[in-house]
Parts: structure tokens; C-alpha cells; sequence
């Protein structure tokens, strides 16, 4: 029962990767690429995390899974926002790219 | 008395990821746990912060998971709405300004942090308590209420972070 | 099949690393490299190895090559003259020395290398085929300067230069999109 | 074939895919962009890695990567900001 549960969270959280990979292709617009990779990988990253946990039932993997997510929760909008912020203050215009 | 507790979550908290790295709960890593969780915060009170640790970090455990258990909920809601972006197509983004009610920096912080993984929006600069945050031309920013009087939902909760 | 897929990844990777012009987009590549690098060490089974790559590569050497970045930079000048043909000894003289010894101490006091190259070929020639950081063209005493913009140094010889001006040259800083060459 | 395995394999071409982005990207902020990116797939495939073999300690490597790895994204992006100095 739980591998059936932890392949289908993994299989969904394939189907966000793979949504956002042509996010990354389809927008002409750097301001919109990094919103949209900003979200999706996020949820992505967490959905296969639970998907795992399923897999390795009540242990000490389980424990260490839960702290890489709780980092990847804290870095992960840190390094988003960097690179925004870097852009923004260049001063790189919002709106389409020629 | 508040403080004593507070030094004593702390170290319990850190014993416990020196244990979850460990693998093993056995005497020796309890004692370590123990001896480095207190050289490590005594250390870092004398020689690294102006304040005292206590007063720098202790937040409200209560609040702490509430924050957790809505920002979850909130990423998964704006990675479906961003599902619907990427197949619509629609790119347009604008940068507003926000000014948050809250004047704590680290609550600010978590709250910059919240807004990057919340629906349409990064946050991009922060001066004092004002943010200027980029989103989507068409979103409806919905939790992080733009131009209204009242806290939003966020702020609520981060507004009871501290002890 | 993953093995292949990131064996072959790395080898891409440090093909345009060393391929690409700009060293700030090579530190990326090589960042990318030690990330792919460390994962396939865990593939082979080495993963003492595989922390050490991801803690060197990542954030030690990074900052290595930032800091050597900023600090050591051989910059290529360019210096044509309009009127090589007709000069008159003391006139030019004074002025060429003196636009080439300012823009050479500004170079000098950044702590970087400056490679001063005199050419008799027409400006257009060189502006077309050759490969420098700065074009020096002087016509009597008008002087231009091309130069990359997204050059960091020459914003801040321009804002030199504007804030000591010189009394007998004009000068003047034309600058131009870089073609999109990795 | 094992599940875990092929997820694997599909996490690889997409790492692949997202390099293409890397090296056509026009702009420096596209390619750190792309630098992130590749940095979260590659702490999944080492945590599917380690589950996959049952070698607990290949995580410590993903702890490692998601503590320092950050810091390589924020210091290129702050020399790019502050124009050549940190």
C-alpha cells in the first residue's frame, strides 16, 4: 500500500518537473521564467520528498529527508530572490525580449 | 525564568538533529549532542551576537507550525495556479510596492520568504518594512492582500511568532 | 543509463566552460560541472570523494575564481590614429602620450594589466576583425573610445574620466552590444 | 526495471533539457537560473540514490550540497549586481 501511495506522489511530482521545464521554454520573458521555476520546482521537490518518506517508513532516513526539506524551504527562496533582486537592480526592464 | 526555559528548548532542539545525523540514540551521542549544542550556543552568545541568543531567536512553537502548515498549503495551491500559466501562456509581469504592518526584521524576513513561494510573486527588495514584490500581471494576489488596510493572513500568524 | 546521460553531460560542460568568452559565464559552467562531477563519484561508489567535490566545488572555489576575477585582468587597447600620415612631431606627440598615460595609470592603479597595441590600420578594420576590450581612434584632438557595455571597467574609466577632464582633448565613449557569443 | 530507477533515468534527460536553457540562455541571470535548477535535481537524485541502494549515509552528501550550495548562486549574483565587486 505505501509503495502504491509513494509512486503515485513521485509520478505527480515528475509530471510538475516536467510542466515546469516547458515553463522555462515557452516564456519569452526572463521576470516570468523565474516565477514560474520559483514555484514549480519547489513543489516538485517536496512532492517526491513525501513520496520517499512513504517508501522508507519510520526511521532515521525519514528524520533526515524531513530536514533537507525544511532546508530546501528556507535556501530555496533565498537564491530565487537573489537573482531577481540582481537582475532588478542592473536594470533589466520587465517585458518582452526582442 | 523565561529565558532558562528558552536556552533549554534550544539545546533539546539541537541535540535532537545531532541525534537525527548520527542515526543512533545511544549515551555517547546523547552526552556529545549535549556538551556541543551548549559550546556551540555559548559561543556563538559571546563571541558572534551583540544580544543575547535567546532574545535573537526564541519564536512561539505554536506559531512556527501554523506558518509551516499554511505556507505548505499555499505552495501547492500556487503550483497548480502556475501549472495553469505555463499552458495559457501569459507572461505579463508587473512590480508593486507593498508595505507590510509588521516593523519585527526576522518576522519581515519569513514573511519575504513566504512571499517568494506564494501564488504569482517574488519578492525583490526590502527597505525597512516596505517590499517590492513582482508578479503576474492577471493574478489576484489573493493571501498577500495588495492595497488593503487590514493584515493579511501571513501576517497574522507572523504577528504572533515572538514570545 | 543515467550514468551515460551525466558522462555525457560533464564532458559538454567542460567543453564550453573552456569554449565560452566571458569568464563570469565559465565560473557557472564550472559550478555546474562540480555539482554533475560529485553525483557521479556517488555513482561509482566513492562518496567521501563526492562530499569533498560538493563542498570545494561549490562554495570554496567559486569564490576563488570571483575573487581572482576581479583582481587580474590582461586588457587589450587598441590605439589607431586618423592622420598617421600627416603628423607633425611635437604636436600629436603630446597629445597620443597624454591620453595613453591617463588611461594607462587608471589601469595601473585597478591592479590590472594593460596591453597597449599601436596599429596603422584603419579604426573600421579593427573595430570589424580584431578582438580587444578598448579602441582608442584619435582624429587631431578628438578622441574616441569603443568599448563593450557590458564592461564593469570601462563604466568606471568613463566616470574617471569625467571627473578629471582633460584640458586640451575631447573625449568621447562609444559603446556597443556584445554579440551573443556564449 | 525497479521503479525508483527509471525515475532516475527521467530526472537525467531532464537535467539535460534544462542545460540546454543554460547554454542558449541570453542573459547571465538565465543561466543561474538554470545553475539553481540543476542543483535541486541533483539533490533529488542523490536522495533517490540513497534510497534506492539502502546506504543511509549518501544523504549526508545531499545535506551537505543543501547547506552550501546556495552560497555559490548568491555570491555570482551579488557580483553581477555590484558591477565586478562583491
Amino acid at each position: 500500500m505505501n509503495i502504491i501511495i509513494s509512486n503515485l506522489l513521485i509520478f505527480v511530482s515528475l509530471g510538475f518537473m516536467i510542466f515546469g521545464i516547458i515553463g522555462i521554454f515557452r516564456f519569452k520573458d526572463f521576470y516570468a521564467r523565474i516565477l514560474i521555476s520559483s514555484k514549480v520546482e519547489t513543489v516538485g521537490f517536496l512532492t517526491i520528498m513525501v513520496g520517499l518518506m512513504f517508501r522508507t517508513g519510520i526511521s532515521y532516513s525519514t528524520m533526515k529527508i524531513m530536514l533537507i526539506c525544511l532546508l530546501a524551504i528556507i535556501t530555496n527562496p533565498l537564491s530565487t530572490h537573489a537573482i531577481a533582486r540582481s537582475a532588478y537592480l542592473s536594470g533589466y526592464k520587465t517585458g518582452k525580449e526582442n | 525564568m523565561k529565558k532558562i526555559t528558552g536556552y533549554f528548548s534550544m539545546i533539546f532542539i539541537f541535540t535532537l538533529i545531532w541525534i537525527i545525523l548520527n542515526e543512533k540514540a545511544g549515551a555517547t551521542q546523547i552526552v556529545t549532542g549535549l556538551i556541543l549544542s551548549i559550546f556551540s550556543i555559548f559561543f556563538a552568545n559571546y563571541y558572534l551576537l551583540e544580544e543575547e541568543y535567546v532574545d535573537h531567536y526564541s519564536l512561539n512553537i505554536k506559531s512556527v507550525i501554523k506558518y509551516l502548515v499554511y505556507l505548505i498549503f499555499q505552495i501547492y495551491k500556487s503550483g497548480f495556479s502556475a501549472i495553469g500559466k505555463i499552458i495559457k501562456k501569459e507572461y505579463d509581469v508587473r512590480i508593486s510596492e507593498y508595505t507590510s504592518c509588521l516593523n519585527d526584521e526576522l518576522s519581515i524576513c519569513l514573511l519575504a520568504n513566504a512571499i517568494t513561494l506564494t501564488p504569482g510573486t517574488v519578492t525583490i527588495d526590502k527597505n525597512g518594512s516596505k517590499l517590492k514584490i513582482l508578479s503576474f500581471e492577471k493574478d489576484n494576489i489573493g493571501t498577500i492582500a495588495i492595497d488593503s488596510e487590514t493584515c493579511s493572513e501571513f501576517e497574522k500568524i507572523l504577528g504572533g511568532i515572538r514570545e | 543509463m543515467t550514468e551515460k546521460i551525466f558522462l555525457i553531460l560533464m564532458v559538454v560542460l567542460a567543453f564550453i566552460a573552456l569554449n565560452t568568452q566571458k569568464l563570469r559565464r565559465s565560473v557557472i559552467y564550472l559550478g555546474i560541472f562540480s555539482l554533475v562531477s560529485s553525483f557521479v563519484y556517488l555513482l561509482y561508489g566513492a562518496p567521501d570523494v563526492a562530499i569533498a567535490e560538493a563542498v570545494i566545488g561549490s562554495a570554496i572555489s567559486t569564490v576563488l575564481y570571483l575573487v581572482a576575477l576581479k583582481k587580474y585582468r590582461v586588457f587589450t587597447i587598441y590605439y589607431t590614429n586618423a592622420n598617421y600620415n600627416q603628423i607633425r612631431d611635437g604636436y600629436i606627440i603630446r597629445g597620443r602620450a597624454q591620453i595613453l598615460r591617463e588611461v594607462e595609470s587608471f589601469f595601473v592603479r585597478k591592479e590590472m594589466e594593460p596591453q597597449i597595441i599601436y596599429t596603422t590600420e584603419d579604426y573600421k578594420k579593427v573595430l570589424a576583425e580584431e578582438n580587444f576590450d578598448l579602441l582608442i581612434h584619435q582624429d587631431y584632438d578628438q578622441v574616441r573610445l569603443y568599448g563593450n557595455a557590458e564592461d564593469y571597467q570601462l563604466d568606471a574609466l568613463e566616470a574617471h574620466m569625467c571627473e578629471n577632464p582633460n584640458e586640451l582633448l575631447k573625449t568621447e565613449f562609444i559603446k556597443f552590444e556584445a554579440g551573443d557569443k556564449n | 526495471m525497479n521503479v525508483l530507477e527509471a525515475v532516475l533515468t527521467v530526472i537525467s534527460i531532464l537535467t539535460a533539457l534544462v542545460l540546454v536553457r543554460v547554454i542558449i540562455g541570453p542573459t547571465i541571470w538565465d543561466r543561474l537560473l538554470g545553475l539553481n535548477m540543476i542543483s535541486a535535481k541533483i539533490i533529488m537524485s542523490i536522495i533517490i540514490l540513497a534510497v534506492l541502494t539502502e546506504r543511509t549515509y549518501l544523504m549526508d552528501v545531499a545535506l551537505a550540497y543543501s547547506v552550501l550550495g546556495f552560497i555559490g548562486t548568491i555570491l555570482i549574483a551579488r557580483f553581477v549586481e555590484k558591477k565586478g565587486e562583491f
